[in-house]
């Protein structure tokens, strides 16, 4: 892993190797992103929506880089933290919003559970609780892909605590023999729940347990956007030709507690204050600032942009009802079997 | 017509689907280069390559759960456990993944696959190689469950699973694959998931079964008809979502009924019919619901006398509806 | 006496048992530094270690297999599964290794181990985090299965378990946790595996509950007897193997029974608990044994006003009870 | 791995590294192990029990080198070709054969099946079929032994297709963040029924596997009952001392089918008789006359005695009874519990 030393010297375009518009797509997504995480933990501690909430603020350039670039018709298999992801395939933010609030609006109709973000005209396989689920699922997908001689992707999402459950194993074995086209994002954070990784693994970089199925593993700077999209990007364009998997470690943090009922006193303070250092968003501006495609105004007027943008998703949503209790009983089978009626 | 075995009626529902729809493919254990440890697969990967028929590692999980996805990006996966004993390590991705997706992306990402589950005992499999375990599926909303008691029904009930849009659990009964033989239509045909058949009309008592059971229901039939007593069998070939309309008017008919189960008792597939029974047409009944079932020990001892005493058979069927008649 | 909730009564089993026996200890997911995402094990690791309170990975399989190794060369293991969407996983375990363990190895290698498995609704958990699958644990010869409703039955069941000789899969109602409480002995008791117990008796219906069905049934009861209907409920508190005998002594007195379930209706434990009414003890019924169950859907859908559709409650009890006197 | 080249100089006690009394002893389970083997098979044919059989002739210095030497207490965690490991950890010949012929005197009492050999006594688990499911459960007799402080071991054997179970990775994962007293057996005998092993991991050498749990994985020459068992003795003297498990990848081969009613037609006859000129039977016998512990004489007397012990447990079983059926309805409880007996 290469870590980005502090320097006073300010990089080129050509040094960094995007160009401008990539680079200021990945800073709106990561704003967007952020201010949309904020903006819903603070709905959910003022009772807004029921459930529970999980935020992936501090993360976001591991989901915003790899996602960057992807096709409608390429699939997201994301966990419960991967609302950077919805937001760079360019789910609605409506729907994004309506999800957490259950309402009638939201992609599921209210059946599954906030976060658990999902939308087929995007490709977004909306999500099971249960880690690493959709890590196996997504690693179908790619197996259907390639059946299919289509040469689209997957990317599937996961925390480093997932890769302990035995699916997860099962998946990443089957595409190594197989060469899927499928790139794995593991979002090594640290910590999964009070858990932290060093009780996950006998090892310490995730990334090794590519080894065991002959497909490249790396671990990366999980905050750096620049790393996270051209590492992404180039495992992406070797899966797309057929060259099989790859595992990326992005090691990075999350801010809050697991969930918002979480306090998270189970870790140091000094621990998260030396991650809030390293800012995936503030480098993510400070980068465009120094290749001056940024500048405050326009940094003002991106941020009041996409600030309406959330109220105007937010306010739909707070208008909106929740589904008939009947609704139950939809979506169980195709039309062609009946669902038992209750009859109390 | 010609006559065919009850495995020669999968191979051929595989063989043909995969023929008529090019989404099809097929993924499990041995049944490729192999052809399947009985063969149910023989000669399909040379006729569709092995992309299309995958030797897939001993994985059960992603069997299941890579089935799911293929499914997602609009594949018709018919995917193979080679024994019910093993589908243990797939419940995660069977439960929780094939049964909900439809119902957690309300409506969005559906699930259209097949699991094909090689099931059931008296074949001197011990422990591990005997178990049937409909009844977790059986209890599980989203998902369908069938279970074929003939070669007819073997092929047209996995055709109507692999076109249909929901995914479907398929039990095979190990112990019919070569012991029965049935002329079979040669033209395309399906048997509707969701109808139960009834296998003899009868006056006095209703028998239901499914799979191998069926057959041991049938030899008790020929019994007591001897003695004067009209039997009516319903086999129910789809567990869920249940015929509860074929059962009830039976029972509506004859009054009484004993039901007849391989698996355990307890918490068995019967128990939810024997309740329904009694729940829906209680009025009707002359005696208690009966269940003739193997026993309520772990599926299914080795040894031949402890598999023999385990299993249903035609004289415990005969002494049950004996008892019920009697009442 | 002190009045207790019932998470604090599992807590209390749980130290209790850990001071009494060395041989027990726990395992599962943030149960050692957090104290459980309920904070069930508040306290333990501290008092016990980290060798004996052990925080594992997110390895549901291993959590249940791990555990039966431990069992196997003497320890007594406590496994948490942090809710029971998350147990199916382990169903390979539980179900090849657990349950079948002494049957395998004809009495030598015996599973004395306990898995609490946190489960039900009513706390706005969606579709993964309110499952109860009680219903494929019930059905499996070789577990015992409990299910407590009350704090003195938390602490007592959870007791029995550690200390009885079988494998036992402890279901927990997160719903009741911190909802209700209870005055229990300050002395060491027991509550014995495999007897319900009568929360009330009364002379014209039985009605048959656990978990979070009995605080329901309770609530209907009271309405049902200011119209002068007499209830008398049973808390199974042991599934597996349950009590026939309570319940069918019952029924008998009254001739009349309504059983609820949280858990969706098809294949569920009620199912067998009315089918076993019926085989046993028909000539005493007046009408049809009746089930209050959850929907026929995936348990259980989030958004409110589907979850409380879904769930039984008092007044779907009562209009059960009303039906089923007026039959 | 280092295979042996073959050499025409003698090799000496000293190089081999084992005494006499050690090397005398593999080579008697060895040979123990194989006439057994081939005396199952042979009556499997005659059809002188049911089920099936599962033979392991080919694969002995897999089993046999890495138990010998183990305590009484140390666990044995098996699959379905280890017949070879009970030989050696001492489990009386008549229980084996009692166990294949499912009779009353099996310790099982006939209900599980045959090769499904298990005897508590010496700390042999009676296994299920599911594959690696007792590498788990092994693997949580090691955490057993560790919480206990005790110095006993656990020797786990799979094959190489075993290893892609999840459950197998949750084990080796475990065992790696614990250092757990185990030993991980990998049989790789190239097959899994009819699938080979290029279907089961995208990687060569199976000890690769344990990079990613953080413990040491080597891959040896499986037929070499000297590499076998001072690789595995080595590897259990580390466990036993607290630093941890070991994955071994032994290299070996079936001769026969997967179970006696398989044919193998999916195998190269070139393959096969390959393998056979590096029978480990043979190599062994070779060593042990080269050494000059073994003559022809000794090896004709030692061959009759083995012979004979091993008649003496088939007459046995011969004319032992099945249990009565009603058996079946023992072992589900304990005695505290009460199975409901059938009407019919
Ligand atoms: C199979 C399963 N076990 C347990 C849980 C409970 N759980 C939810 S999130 C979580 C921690 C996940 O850690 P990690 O994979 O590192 O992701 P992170 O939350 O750190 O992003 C746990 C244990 C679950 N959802 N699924
Ligand atoms: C979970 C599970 N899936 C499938 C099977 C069926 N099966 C029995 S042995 C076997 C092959 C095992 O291969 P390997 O682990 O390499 O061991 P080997 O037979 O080569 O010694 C299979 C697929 C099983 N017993 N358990
Ligand atoms: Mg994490
Ligand atoms: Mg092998």
């Amino acid at each position: 892993m290469t870590e980005q030393k502090p320097t006073n010297k300010k990089p080129s375009l050509k040094q960094v190797g995007l160009s401008e518009t990539v680079l200021w797509d990945l800073y709106t997504n990561l704003l967007k992103t952020r201010l949309l995480d904020e903006r819903l933990r603070k709905l959910f501690r003022q009772g807004r929506f029921a459930g529970t909430y999980f935020s992936a603020v501090g993360q976001e350039a591991t989901t915003v880089g790899p996602t960057y670039g992807l096709r409608d018709e390429d699939i997201i298999a994301p966990s419960h933290r991967e609302i950077g992801a919805n937001v760079t395939k360019g789910v609605p933010l409506e729907l994004i919003v309506a999800q957490v609030y259950a309402r009638r609006n939201s992609p599921d109709k209210g059946k599954s559970h906030p976060c658990h973000y999902g939308y087929r005209p995007k490709g977004v396989i909306s999500p099971a609780s249960t880690l690493a689920g959709q890590t196996i699922v997504g690693t179908g997908c790619a197996m259907g892909f390639k059946i299919q001689k289509k040469d689209n992707v997957v990317l599937a999402f996961f925390g480093e605590g997932s890769t302990s459950r035995g699916g997860w194993h099962e998946a990443l074995n089957y595409a190594g023999i197989h060469k899927l086209p499928i790139v794995y994002i593991c979002q090594n954070n640290l910590w999964a729940e009070s858990v932290p990784a060093t009780l996950q693994a006998g090892i310490k970089d995730f990334a090794d347990r590519a080894k065991a199925y002959g497909f490249p593993g790396v671990t990366i700077d999980g905050n750096d956007i620049v790393q996270t999209h051209k590492t992404a990007a180039e495992a992406i364009a070797r899966a797309r030709a057929g060259e099989g998997p790859t595992l990326i470690e992005c090691k990075t943090y999350r801010w809050y507690g697991h969930s918002e009922i979480d306090p998270a006193d189970y870790r140091q303070t000094e621990e998260l204050e030396n991650w809030k250092k390293k800012d995936p968003v503030i480098r993510a501006e400070k980068l465009l600032l120094d290749l001056e495609i940024l500048n405050t105004a326009k940094r003002e007027a991106l941020v009041e942009n996409l600030d309406q943008e959330i109220e105007a998703a937010v306010q739909v949503c707070e208008k909106e009802k929740y589904v008939e209790p009947e609704e139950a009983y939809n979506d169980v089978y195709s039309e062609r079997f009946p669902v038992l009626k209750d009859e109390y | 017509m010609k006559k065919v075995t009850y495995i020669e009626a999968i191979t051929q529902a595989l063989y043909e689907e995969m023929e008529r729809d090019e989404r099809v493919f097929l993924i499990g254990q041995d049944i490729g280069l192999y052809g399947g440890v009985f063969k149910a697969t023989k000669g399909l990967m040379d006729r569709f390559g092995a992309e299309r028929v995958i030797d897939s590692p001993i994985s059960e999980v992603y069997i299941a759960g890579g089935s799911v996805g293929a499914a997602l990006v609009g594949m018709r996966p018919v995917a193979e456990i080679q024994f019910a004993d093993f589908i243990t390590p797939s419940m995660d991705q069977i439960i929780q993944q094939m049964a909900k997706m439809r119902y957690r992306s309300g409506g969005a990402w559906t699930c259209p696959m097949t699991i094909r589950v090689c099931c059931g005992g008296e074949v001197g499999g011990g422990l591990y190689h005997s178990q049937i375990n409909e009844q977790w599926f059986f209890s599980q909303p989203g998902l369908v469950v069938v279970m074929p008691s003939t070669p007819y029904d073997a092929k047209g009930l996995l055709k109507a699973a692999v076109r249909g849009e929901d995914p479907v659990i398929y039990f095979e009964h190990k112990r019919l694959y070569r012991s029965i033989k049935e002329e079979i239509p040669e033209d395309d045909f399906v048997v509707p998931v969701g109808k139960a058949a009834v296998r003899k009309e009868g006056k006095d008592i209703t028998i239901v079964a499914y799979g191998l059971m069926c057959h041991k229901a049938l030899e008790a039939v020929a019994m007591l008809e001897k003695d004067g007593i009209s039997c009516e069998l319903i086999d129910m070939r789809t567990l869920r979502p249940w015929d509860r309309e074929t059962v009830f008017e039976s029972v509506k008919k004859t009054s009484r009924a004993v039901l007849v189960q391989e698996n355990s008792k307890t918490g068995g597939v019967m128990a939810e019919v024997s309740a329904s029974i009694t729940e829906d047409v209680f009025d009707y009944l002359d005696a208690p619901v009966s269940r003739v079932c193997g026993l309520d020990v772990p599926m299914l001892p080795f040894a031949p006398p402890m598999e023999h005493f385990f299993l249903p058979n035609a004289e415990k069927i005969v002494r049950a509806v004996r008892k019920v008649m009697e009442y």
